[in-house]
Order: structure tokens, then C-alpha cells, then sequence
């Protein structure tokens, strides 16, 4: 028996880990500035707004939901913090509560739509991806919001350990996979995700609420969005109403590499975190050995379908 | 064991249920008294499911009303018939095949972890649980190695275990079963019997929907005979015969046709 | 005769300079009386959302069509399409490909604001050996290609002439190129990227100004802020307060108000009077710099902010 | 029995149906020129080429698939049709057959990586969207191509019905339409199309060789990307290295409105045409409304929300 | 009928299929011959699901030998053992539930229309394949209204049906049937055992598992036992009694204590 539960992480999480770790001997034997740990601060750094984006992502993609609007939604928090904080001049706290306010209000939309009116989550998030992004070009007139208060920087500040400068954001990111990661794996809601998304129809037969479970999840992925929104705002600092346009690929990607189906009920979110740094590997990983960037898409496009071949191939072996 | 002078327990007068051009239910009848073995047969889509999805809340019924302990209910949804302490096993098998035996017992009803992981963060209890799990099928007798296996790798009956395992050990009030011994074999059919017995000991009375005669009469205190959608008859199986409890089953005889003794 | 309709079809709806574009526009017509259409493709480049865009403002009744084409080449059938049904064609900002395909073009010149900065960073340098990095737009933007051309070219390097839209530089003293698809985040990561690639970077070209202000961050970030000269393109208010910041040490001003503006005059007149406006106005480029360098003619923050994006 | 059969249809095609009716007829109180028949062979011929991209996309959500790449290679056979043209001065037919040539490999590789190496489509179409990117931009050198032989082009010129002028490439999306509703509906192949997308296992255990009729449909899909950039290119008059970067979400789009299951198995290809024509409805009658365009994203994004809502509801009302 | 002398259609020798530390098959051997119908019976998870998906190619077994006819075999999918006329109802029901009921009869073969339409264009013929549905589905006897019904809107016996009546309608060779009665009705399940036997009287030879004893000893020739992955017995239904049967089945008896004239 025992036997058996040490098997499950392995078969989520080793194909893609195996991957990245592939990926991580290449480049290393690519550029020596690749392998110090001054680089890989740098990288869960890059990787830190769109993972975040990926917990929200994973958890509808695990209801067999996917969510187009997250990146748009990022990108709105971000100017309604901002622009609450430089317009009004209300404290960081009180402006970072607005922001996430707003994209948990958003969450709270798409999981009414999805579960009141039935729609199919593409659609409802294709919608409110169109509608975030309008509402965040009026409301911001397009320009980017720089005036901002240190209290909503402090995550994108760096401590040190040996030389090696750490961003807090990266740390917030770490924190946050390890909890929803427990949240998952032991909590009585975490499992109902996972029985929503495996069969709904028989879920709802053993009188789990499947609605209140799928409402949860997409206004919890709605918090992950505003998180986001403040990392993205610490990173960068600044409010920008162009941000998040590829996010929703991209995390959509991170989740898929990771090893959850996009047919719901399998994956494990530890492997997102791991997608995630696959994607941020290969594009830090290029540019270092000085490829341009025509050529980095082209091997990224290949390497994207390399990663997850070896992840079928390594569940295959794990049989 | 079943005496007209039990109090109804479960009640339904003229339920009515349509999919399109097909009448599933069509006008039907239902009664359960308490600590009785409720056998209800009938054809292939004689509407025997469509029924218990009715009294079950899986389904909403077009017409008709639904009596719980003599009070009108509603179901609109599994949820409020589990609340009523009413437990089905579908025929369908409503599992999460992903998920493990373990958990697919516990299913919305996970054990909590004592204190404060449990009660605020709604931690489950694993350990409780895989142990609880065991102890279950074993009652069942079913020879599974591993419950933290997953439920789409068990063998066809060993799936119907776990779901009617999982229906015995959580009814407070009425347990509802279709078909449970379909798929099994001889050994884990009659411990599915054997449980059934067990839970109408305990005082609750039992719903059984099956297609194996020798089974129902071995076990039922009455049966409910369904047709066409409606309750052809209920009929006492210490008085009548096999071959006329099939004869109105399949319409070849009528309920007037029977010896009042019959009836029940 | 109704009201004159006048169609703006941008880049896209998001980049603040087309933004200021449309809102020059607003106001000149209504000044003048005009009703405005506008619409844009939904990514730079989109070639098909821009001739879209076209059909359907001439199904609206526009007779005058202002497009800042996203494809200086793919959109020239279109326009001939549209002016052979009689209507004006005013490209604005960059040119098409030939230059002859529109009726006019009100525009400023991407190479050479590029070749300003280019001279700009040279001096700024002194005579110290230079180590580029490059942030640029994405695959096979022209604009882009013209920016980074004209850079190198200022700058005294071997570079393509302005029609090419492929990027020079790389055997040229260039030691990194990253994407920056002109976004802040993205401008920042390919920072970030470059600094691991070569520490000693100490000139940096970036496509626009937001590019610019996520290089900085990461400059910032490194402690290498203050070594490093950045320079950029497009000369918008955040963009010039950032050379007063001393963010950026010099941008290449452009005035998309005003091509706006002028195109929607032109518009009415030739709805008015049937006289279409012919041939390439140049609306200006001029360097904005913080400190002057001797040899380059540059303007103060203070003028900048006072003409960003056109707005006299 | 006939009641029943007649019915099927309505369920599949009515909801995005009335939806589009519906839009037209609040189109048509906005302005007095939104309702000519020119304007409808306006709107025909700007959906042309996502439409015929569609029709592949629907075949492989059909499959339960998901293709991100059809969009770029629609722009790589655009690029590779016009640059053999002009560069080698082939005849128009013979670059014509390159181009879907290219295109038909691409669908191909596709197919072979989700049936033999058994890769999720999302994750093998993102690679290829990047390879066919990159590929595009580096043969094409980023130049849009504009000498295109004349033979090339007759799918863009038009033909006259009374006033209005309806361009040939329209008459060809309609054609291909009609040809694939009857294949997917009357041919045994068409017929398995379904079946894998219901239920993959049952059908290989009813002796279906399920690899092949995927195979097979990655493949014609290769063949209407193809088609597309044909179209493409006779419509705009240039081979456009950026062409195809929105188009694998409008295709999308155009399936899910038209009531096309994601989870595959269900959908009628007609319902995609209709979704096509709602989205270009959508654009053209704002666009005469006047509407300026940041408030189109935020009208569009509720539009296609209150569509499939209308869909969702009249399906209930036909049951 | 079955008679020793008989020539042995299908032969499996030492089959072994292990599902990471689950061992379904544990060297299971197994003979079928000419004309006869053969039983397998077993506890749940004795592996008989198994052994008929490897006989009929659904799973490639990971040791082992199967002949057909005698000559050695290896079927890698269905496909193949479909192309050797060997048709099979399993036990999870493989239909294509938003498919109507006469697309999922036909799944595979579909009638084609006459001419150039059928051989080129591969056009099927609806109507036909509507007038055969019809007609397959009345032998059976099952109450469905229409043949163009979606197969997810029927009840769990009427599915069966349909996977039953597809089986026997395109073999060839050999029809393996995985618990064919299972769902069903007293009547429907009295028509399937005689669909088996007009299959068998046309001289094909029918694998049936099932746990419905009295079904098994009505209708078998002989009875494969299987037990823990392996073939415990073949015992002949005429000479043995049903308790020693399930005696044999439970492993309270093993093979050489029986008589030696209940073995077959
Ligand atoms: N979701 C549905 N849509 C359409 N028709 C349905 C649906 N569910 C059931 N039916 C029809 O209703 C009738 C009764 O079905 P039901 O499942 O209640 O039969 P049953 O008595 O349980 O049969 P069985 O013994 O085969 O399980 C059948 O004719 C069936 O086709
Ligand atoms: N895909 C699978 N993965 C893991 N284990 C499996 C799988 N399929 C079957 N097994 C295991 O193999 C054993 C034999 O299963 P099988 O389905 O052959 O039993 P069976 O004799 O058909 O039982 P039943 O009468 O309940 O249908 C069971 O213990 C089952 O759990
Ligand atoms: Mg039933
Ligand atoms: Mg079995």
C-alpha cells in the first residue's frame, strides 16, 4: 500500500521535472553563466508573475475549466491598485485591497457564468477577457501609471543569502504553490476540485454542492489573479495597462507542461510551478547562449514538444 | 417483517416524468414502509430508475409529489435527499474513476482531522479514512489489495462494491440501491444480500432495485412491480409465485388477476 | 451633403502613442464637424483586421481613410482598392510601400529618429568602447527593424538601409538582442537576460519608452544604473518626465497629435471641397536629452513635456 | 421516428442561430446601412478566411483535439505560395500546390505527434504555432511578398448579383461548408469523426482504427489551412509574414459559438459558419455604429457571452 | 454438443498481464472449441475481463501465447482480431453515447449506398441501416421507440442490448460476450441466452461470462473456472453440481478433488 501512495507524485510530477532538469544539463553545458545561483534568483524572478497567474490557472483547469481572462484581469488589478494609489491617494494596503478586489470581483463573474448560466468557461472567459481589457484601457486611458507608493513595492525587493539576491515575490510565489499544494491534497474542498473536475455528474450524485465548488475555485483563481497584479506591479513598478497579454498562453502552457489534463481531475500543482520554470529556463537558457530571437521561438516551439514527450515517456517507464 | 401498520416512510403519488417524447414515468406510485426490504423490478426501461431518481433528488420529477415521514418534500437536488438522510447507489455507478477507493467512500463526507485542522481548514483525515475503508470492504469480502488505488483500475464488480459499501455505511434514513449485485459474483453477491439484511436490522429500510428473481425473493419483504412507468402492482413474496410475479412484469397478467393474498 | 465621415484605422487600440493619435483626431473632428470612425488591428501586424477595418468604414460612408499601416507592403492592394472607389488614403506615421500608394503621407521618419539617438549615445559614450544591448519589438516589424537600423547607423555601425526589415548589429559591437514586444515586463526579463549574458553592457537601445523604464528596473536591480546610458524612441509625456528622471538619458521625439490632427483637416477639406492633399509631410522628429552632447542638436525636458506626443 | 430525426438539428444550430439573427436585427435598427445585401457580401468575404480555417479547427475539436497553430500555418502556406511565385516565377498552380503543400505537411506532423507519440493537441499545435512562426518569419526574411501572379489572385475578384458584388473566395468557404456538412454527416469516415471524439475507447474497441481517422483529420486540416491562405492571399494581395496571429482563438471562437463541444463528440460544422458570421457581424455593424474601438472590444466581449447564453437558453426551450 | 474431438478454435497458453503490481492474469490458460459455448466464470478480479481482453485484442498481454485455429496469433489491437472475425461485447459497454442507436450497431461497418457513393465517396446508407437496426433490435425483443434515439438516453438493459445485438449480428468466428445479461430484465435476458444459442446453432463458437449461475448451467457446454488469474477447472455443467461449481470458483475445492467425470 505504501508502495503504492509513493508512486502517485511521480507519475504528475516526474515527467516534467525530468524535463526541466534536461533542459537545465543542456544549458548549463551551453553558457557557464547559466548554472550560479545568482541565474536561478533570476529566472523564479521572471517566473514569479505568470506562476502565481498558473495556481488560479491550474485549479480551473483542474474542474476541466479554462480560463482565457486571467491575464487581462492581472493586468486590470494592476491599474486599479496603481491608479487608486496615485489618483486618490489612498495607502498601498488600502489600494492593493481595491485591486484585488476588483479581479475577485471578476473571478466571482466568470464562476456566476460557468455555473449559473451554465456557459462553457472558453466562452465566458473569452468574454470577460475582452471586458477586462476594454474596462482597463478606459479606466487607465492607455497610459501607464508610475506614481507608485513603496508599500506596494516591497515584494519586488531582494534579500540576500551568500551573493545571491532573492526577490520576495518569489518567495510569496513558493509560499503560495506550498499551500494551495496542501490546500489540494488535504483538505476536504481540495478534493472536491479534483472529483468536480474527474466526474461531475457523479460528484454531484454524492451530494457534494458542485457549484459552491466550482464558484470557490473561480473566485480563489481571481485572488491568485490579484496577487499577481501585485507582483506584477512590484516587478515592474509600475501600473501597466499593456500587461498580461500573453499570460493566459502562457500559464495555460505552464499548467499543460506540468502535467494536468486539460480534461480535468488530474495534475498536480507542483508540477505548474515546474511548467512554469521550464518556460522561464528556456527563454533565460537562450538568451544567454546568444540566440536571436527568431531562432528562440523556433527552438522554443521544439522544445516545447520535446519537454512533454519525455514526460509521456517517463510515465511510460514509471509503469 | 413488513406490517401494514408500519408507518410510511417514503411516499410518492403520480410522478411524472418525461425526456422528450419518452414518458419514463408516467403516473407513478410509490410507497416504503419502515424496516421493510423494498423490492422494485420490472422490464428494461420500465422507468425503475427514472423512479429512484425521482426519490433520490437526481433527478426533478414533471409532476407528482414526493412524502418523507409524511411530509411533502422537494428535493431539487441530491444534496437535499442526502440532508434527509436518503443514500443511493446508482446504476450507473457514480464514482470519480480518477480518485482513489478510499476517497471515493468518503466523497463529501470526509473525516476531519481532531481540532482546529480539522474544523477551520477542513483537513482530512487519510489515515482515518484508508482504515475506516478497509474495514468497510471487508465486510464486502472483496478481495482489493490497495485502497489507495484508483477506482477506473478495480474489476466491474469490485467498482459496484465500493459504491453500495459506500451507500451502507452513511444512510441514516433510507437506503436506495440499483441493481448493486448486477456485476458481481456469486461469493459478493451474497454478501451484498447479507448487508442489506444487516442495514434493515439496524432499523432502515431498504430500496432494491434488481433484475435476479431468486435474489428478490430471497430477500424482499414486498416488491413493487413497475410497468410502462407506472406500479403495475405490489405484490407479497412469501404468496406468490415467481412465475406470476414475471407474468405481471411483463404484462401477461394483470394485478386484479392475482389472488388477494398476493398483494401486499 | 451630411456630415463628412473620416476613418482612423491604427495599429493597435493599446500603445499609447496610438491612443494620443485617436484622441488628436477626436478633437479635430470635432472642431471641424466631422463624424470619426476609428478602429485598429487587434495585434501590431494584424495586416487582415486593418483591411477589415477599411471595408467596413466604407460601408460606413467614409470618404477619407487615415491608416497607420501595420504592413507597409501587404495593405498596398487595399488602399488601392479603396481609392479606386474614390476615396482618400492618407497613411500616417509610416509610410507604405511603394510611397505612391496613398494619396498622402503625414509622418515621421523611424529610421531617422533611430539615427538621432544613434549619434546621441555615441557622444554620450565619449570614447568609451561600447557594449550594446538591443531591446526590440518582435519578429519582423518593420518599425522596429527601422528603430534598431537607424541606431546602429547613428551610432556609426554597419546597419541595413531603412527598407530592410531585418535587425543588424550582430557581429557589430551589439552583444544581446531581446524581444521586448514594447511592453514593460517583457522589456525588464529580456534586461535582466542580457546583464546575465554580459555584465558590462553600457549602452542600451530600447524600441519605446516603457521597454526602457523595465530596462532600467533591471539595471536597477543589478546596482548598474548608473553606468549605463539608455536611449529610446517615441518621445511620449511618461517617456520625456523619465529623460527629466534621468531613466532614460535621451528619446527621439515624434508627434502623432499632430498627424492626426492634420490628416482630419485633409479629410474635410476633400469632403468639403473635393481637394485631396498629395505627397509626404514630415511632422518632425527632434531629440530630447537631458544633457546636451556637443554635435547633436537636442531639445530640454522642458520643451519635450511641452510638445509629448504633439500636444501644440 | 421523423420527429425525432428533425429535431436534431435545431439543437445543434438554432441557439447560434437565433443569435445571429438577433444581432442582425439590432444591427439593423442602428444604421439604415447595415441591412443591404452589399453589406452582407462585405461581412461574407472579411469572414472568408477564418471561416475556411474553422472548418479544420471544427473537425479537430470534433476530435476532442484543439489546434493553436492553425492560424500561422495559414500565414507559413500564405508566405511559402507567394514567395515560390515570385521568386522562382513557378506557374500560380504549381505555388498554389506548394503552399497547401506546406501547410498539409504541417497538419500532418501534428497529427502524427498526437497519434503516435500520443502528446495532448494543445501542447503539440503550441509548438508547431512557434515552429510555423519562426519558419515564416526566417523564409519569408520578414518581407511581405507582393508580386503575386494574377492566377493567384481570382479567388479575391468578384462577381456580380444584381448590385452586389460577391467575391468568388465566398462562394468557395459556402462550397466547402456544404461538402464537409455532407462528409461529416453521410460518409462513414464522417461518421467516425464523432465516434472518436465521443468516446476514444469504445470506438478502437468497436475496431476503429481511431489513429487513422485522427490522422486523417489533422491532415484535412492541413489541406483547409492551405485553402485559407489561398484565401488569404488572394484577399489582401500580399503574402503577410504577420498574418494568422489572432486567427487560431477567432477560429476557436467561431466553433465554440457555433455549439461545437470543446470535450468533442458533439456539433454541427454548419453551427461554425454561423459562429464565424456572428463575429464578423459583430465587427462590421459597430464599426457602422460608429463605435470606436476600445468600446467594440468591451461590446464584443459581452456580445459573445450574451450569445451562447441565447444558445443555452433556446436549447432548453427545444427540449 | 461440445465434444472432445472438436477441433480448438482459440487456444491461450500461459497468459500473464500485470497492471504495475496487480497481477490480472497470472499465467492463465484457456481452450475454445468448435461450436460449443463456453462459460467463464469467477469471483470479482479473478481476471476474466482480462483474459477476454487479451483474446480479442483490447490489451496486449505481457506473456503468453494465443492461437487462432491453431496458428499462432498476435493481435497488437482490435482491429485485428475484428479482421479475424472475432467480435466482442464488453463489459464496460462500448457504445458512443451522444451516437444514435443504429450508428452505434453499425460503428465500423456501415452500410454504404449502391454505386460510386458507397465505393468512392463512402456515403452511407441511413435508411438501410435504420431497417436493420429495426429488425436487430425487435429479435431481441427490447421496447425502444427509435433507432435514431442518442445511446446516453437509454436505460442501462436497453445499452446492453445494443452492444449485445452488434456482436452477434457481424461475427464471423467467435463471439466473446463479457456478462451480456447483467442489466437485464427476466425477459430480455431470456432473449440474449437465446441470441446465443441461435449464434452457437449457426456453428460459431460464443465466449459468455457471467455470475448468473442458473444462466451459465442452462446454457453452457462447458465451464471454465477462473480463479486468482489463472484457469482453476473446466468442468462439464451436465455431470457437476452448482455448489461444487462455486465451491471450485471460491477455492474451497480445488480441480483434483472433484470426479474426475465433472471435469471437461
Ligand atoms: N436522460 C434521458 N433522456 C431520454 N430518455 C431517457 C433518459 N433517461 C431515461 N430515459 C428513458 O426513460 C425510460 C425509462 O428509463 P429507466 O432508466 O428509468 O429504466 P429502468 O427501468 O431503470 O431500466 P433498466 O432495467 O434497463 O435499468 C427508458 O425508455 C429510457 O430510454
Ligand atoms: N487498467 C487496470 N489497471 C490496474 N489494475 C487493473 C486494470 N484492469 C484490471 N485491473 C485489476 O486486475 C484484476 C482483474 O480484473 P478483471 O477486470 O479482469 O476482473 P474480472 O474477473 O473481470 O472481475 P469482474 O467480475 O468484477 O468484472 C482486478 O484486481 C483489477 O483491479
Ligand atoms: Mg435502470
Ligand atoms: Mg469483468
Amino acid at each position: 500500500m505504501n508502495s503504492l501512495t509513493s508512486k502517485l507524485p511521480p507519475i504528475g510530477t516526474l515527467g516534467p521535472f525530468v524535463a526541466l532538469l534536461l533542459a537545465c544539463v543542456f544549458f548549463a553545458t551551453q553558457s557557464e553563466r547559466f548554472l550560479t545561483s545568482q541565474n536561478f534568483a533570476l529566472i523564479l524572478q521572471q517566473v514569479m508573475v505568470v506562476g502565481v497567474i498558473a495556481i488560479g490557472q491550474t485549479l480551473i483547469i483542474l474542474t476541466a475549466g479554462i480560463d482565457l481572462s486571467c491575464g487581462m484581469i492581472m493586468a486590470l488589478g494592476g491599474i486599479v491598485m496603481t491608479k487608486v494609489a496615485a489618483d486618490y491617494g489612498l495607502s498601498a494596503p488600502v489600494a492593493i485591497a481595491c485591486g484585488i478586489g476588483v479581479t475577485t470581483l471578476f473571478g466571482l463573474i466568470n464562476g456566476l457564468l460557468v455555473t449559473k448560466v451554465k456557459l462553457p468557461p472558453f466562452i465566458v472567459t473569452l468574454g470577460t477577457l475582452n471586458i477586462a481589457f476594454a474596462i482597463t484601457q478606459l479606466y487607465s486611458n492607455s497610459q501607464t501609471i508610475t506614481d507608485i507608493p513603496d508599500g506596494m513595492l516591497w515584494l519586488g525587493n531582494t534579500f540576500r543569502i551568500g551573493d545571491t539576491a532573492i526577490v520576495w515575490g518569489a518567495i510569496l510565489m513558493l509560499f503560495l504553490y506550498l499551500v494551495v499544494w496542501i490546500a489540494l491534497r488535504e483538505t476536504a474542498p481540495g478534493r472536491h476540485v479534483y472529483a468536480v473536475g474527474n466526474s461531475p455528474e457523479a460528484t454531484r450524485l454524492t451530494g457534494i454542492a458542485t457549484d459552491k465548488v466550482l464558484l470557490g475555485v473561480y473566485v480563489m483563481a481571481g485572488v491568485f489573479y490579484g496577487i499577481a497584479s501585485l507582483l506584477s506591479v512590484a516587478r515592474t513598478g509600475a501600473g501597466d495597462p499593456n500587461a498580461g497579454q500573453t499570460e493566459n498562453l502562457d500559464a495555460i502552457t505552464a499548467v499543460v507542461l506540468g502535467g494536468t489534463s486539460l480534461f480535468g481531475g488530474r495534475g498536480i500543482i507542483l508540477g505548474t510551478l515546474v511548467g512554469a520554470l521550464i518556460v522561464g529556463v528556456f527563454r533565460n537558457g537562450l538568451t544567454l547562449m546568444g540566440v536571436s530571437s527568431v531562432y528562440q521561438i523556433l527552438v522554443t516551439g521544439i522544445l516545447v514538444i520535446l519537454a512533454v514527450a519525455t514526460d509521456q515517456l517517463s510515465r511510460k517507464g514509471a509503469r | 417483517m413488513s406490517d401494514p401498520n408500519q408507518p410510511l416512510v417514503m411516499q410518492a403519488k403520480g410522478l411524472v416524468k418525461r425526456y422528450g417524447q419518452v414518458t419514463a414515468l408516467d403516473g407513478a406510485d410509490f410507497e416504503l414502509r419502515a424496516g421493510e426490504i423494498l423490492a422494485v423490478i420490472g422490464d428494461n426501461g420500465a422507468g425503475k430508475s427514472s423512479l429512484i431518481k425521482a426519490l433520490s433528488g437526481a433527478t426533478v420529477p414533471d409532476e407528482g409529489e414526493i412524502y418523507l415521514d409524511g411530509q411533502r418534500v422537494n428535493f431539487r437536488s441530491p444534496i437535499d435527499a442526502r440532508r434527509a438522510g436518503i443514500e443511493t447507489v446508482y446504476q450507473d455507478l457514480a464514482v470519480a474513476p480518477a480518485m482513489t477507493i478510499a476517497e471515493n467512500l468518503f466523497l463529501g463526507r470526509e473525516i476531519r482531522r481532531p481540532g482546529m485542522l480539522g474544523s477551520v481548514f477542513q483537513m482530512i483525515d487519510k489515515k482515518k479514512m484508508l482504515q475506516e475503508s478497509i474495514a468497510r470492504m471487508n465486510d464486502l469480502k472483496v478481495g482489493i489489495r490497495s485502497m489507495t488505488q484508483a477506482v477506473e483500475t478495480l474489476s466491474g464488480g469490485q467498482r459496484q462494491c465500493v459504491a453500495v459499501a459506500r451507500a451502507a455505511a452513511f444512510a441514516q434514513h433510507v437506503v436506495i440501491m440499483d441493481e448493486p449485485t448486477a456485476a458481481l459474483g456469486v461469493k459478493e453477491g451474497n454478501m451484498v444480500l447479507e448487508l442489506i439484511r444487516r442495514v434493515r436490522d439496524k432499523g432502515l429500510p431498504v430500496i432494491l432495485i434488481s433484475h435476479n428473481m431468486p435474489h428478490v425473493f430471497e430477500i424482499a419483504d414486498r416488491i413493487h412491480i413497475a410497468r410502462l412507468g407506472k406500479r403495475a402492482a405490489v405484490v407479497n413474496p412469501k404468496k406468490i409465485s415467481m412465475s406470476d410475479t414475471v407474468a405481471v412484469m411483463t404484462g401477461a397478467m394483470t394485478a386484479e388477476q392475482l389472488a388477494p393474498e398476493c398483494l401486499a | 451633403q451630411g456630415q463628412p465621415v473620416i476613418g482612423l484605422i491604427t495599429k493597435t487600440e493599446t500603445n499609447p502613442f496610438f491612443v494620443k493619435m485617436k484622441e488628436g483626431a477626436d478633437a479635430e473632428a470635432r472642431k471641424l464637424g466631422a463624424k470619426l470612425l476609428s478602429a485598429a488591428g487587434k495585434t501590431d501586424g494584424d495586416n487582415a483586421g486593418q483591411v477589415t477595418a477599411m471595408e467596413n468604414m466604407m460601408a460606413a460612408g467614409a470618404k477619407t481613410i487615415l491608416i497607420t499601416p501595420s504592413d507597409s507592403k501587404a495593405i498596398v492592394p487595399a488602399i488601392k482598392k479603396a481609392r479606386a472607389q474614390g476615396v482618400m488614403v492618407i497613411a500616417l506615421d509610416s509610410p507604405t510601400d511603394p510611397l505612391e500608394a496613398t494619396d498622402a503621407l503625414f509622418a515621421t521618419n523611424n529610421y531617422k529618429a533611430g539615427e538621432l539617438i544613434g549619434q546621441y549615445a555615441k557622444a554620450a559614450l565619449g570614447g568609451k568602447p561600447a557594449v550594446i544591448a538591443t531591446l526590440d519589438l518582435f519578429p519582423g516589424h518593420p518599425v522596429g527593424a527601422q528603430r534598431h537600423n537607424g541606431f546602429l547607423k547613428g551610432f556609426g555601425l554597419p546597419a541595413p538601409d531603412a527598407k530592410s526589415n531585418e535587425l543588424g548589429g550582430k557581429a557589430a559591437g551589439v552583444v544581446c538582442m531581446a524581444d521586448s514586444f514594447g511592453d514593460r515586463a517583457k522589456g525588464q526579463t529580456g534586461m535582466e537576460n542580457c546583464l546575465q549574458k554580459n555584465p558590462n553592457i553600457n549602452l542600451v537601445y530600447t524600441i519605446n519608452e516603457p521597454a526602457a523604464a523595465g530596462a532600467y528596473n533591471a539595471l536597477k536591480a543589478a546596482g548598474k544604473e548608473k553606468d549605463v546610458v539608455i536611449v529610446s524612441v517615441d518621445g511620449g509625456c511618461a517617456g520625456v518626465a523619465d529623460v527629466g528622471k534621468g531613466v532614460i538619458a535621451a528619446t527621439s521625439q515624434q508627434y502623432p497629435l499632430r498627424m492626426a490632427a492634420m490628416g482630419v483637416a485633409a479629410g474635410v477639406e476633400y469632403a468639403r471641397t473635393g481637394k485631396k492633399v498629395s505627397g509626404y509631410t514630415d511632422t518632425g522628429v527632434a531629440l530630447i536629452a537631458a544633457k546636451p552632447v556637443s554635435g547633436v542638436e537636442s531639445k530640454d525636458v522642458k520643451t519635450g513635456m511641452d510638445l509629448c506626443w504633439g500636444n501644440k
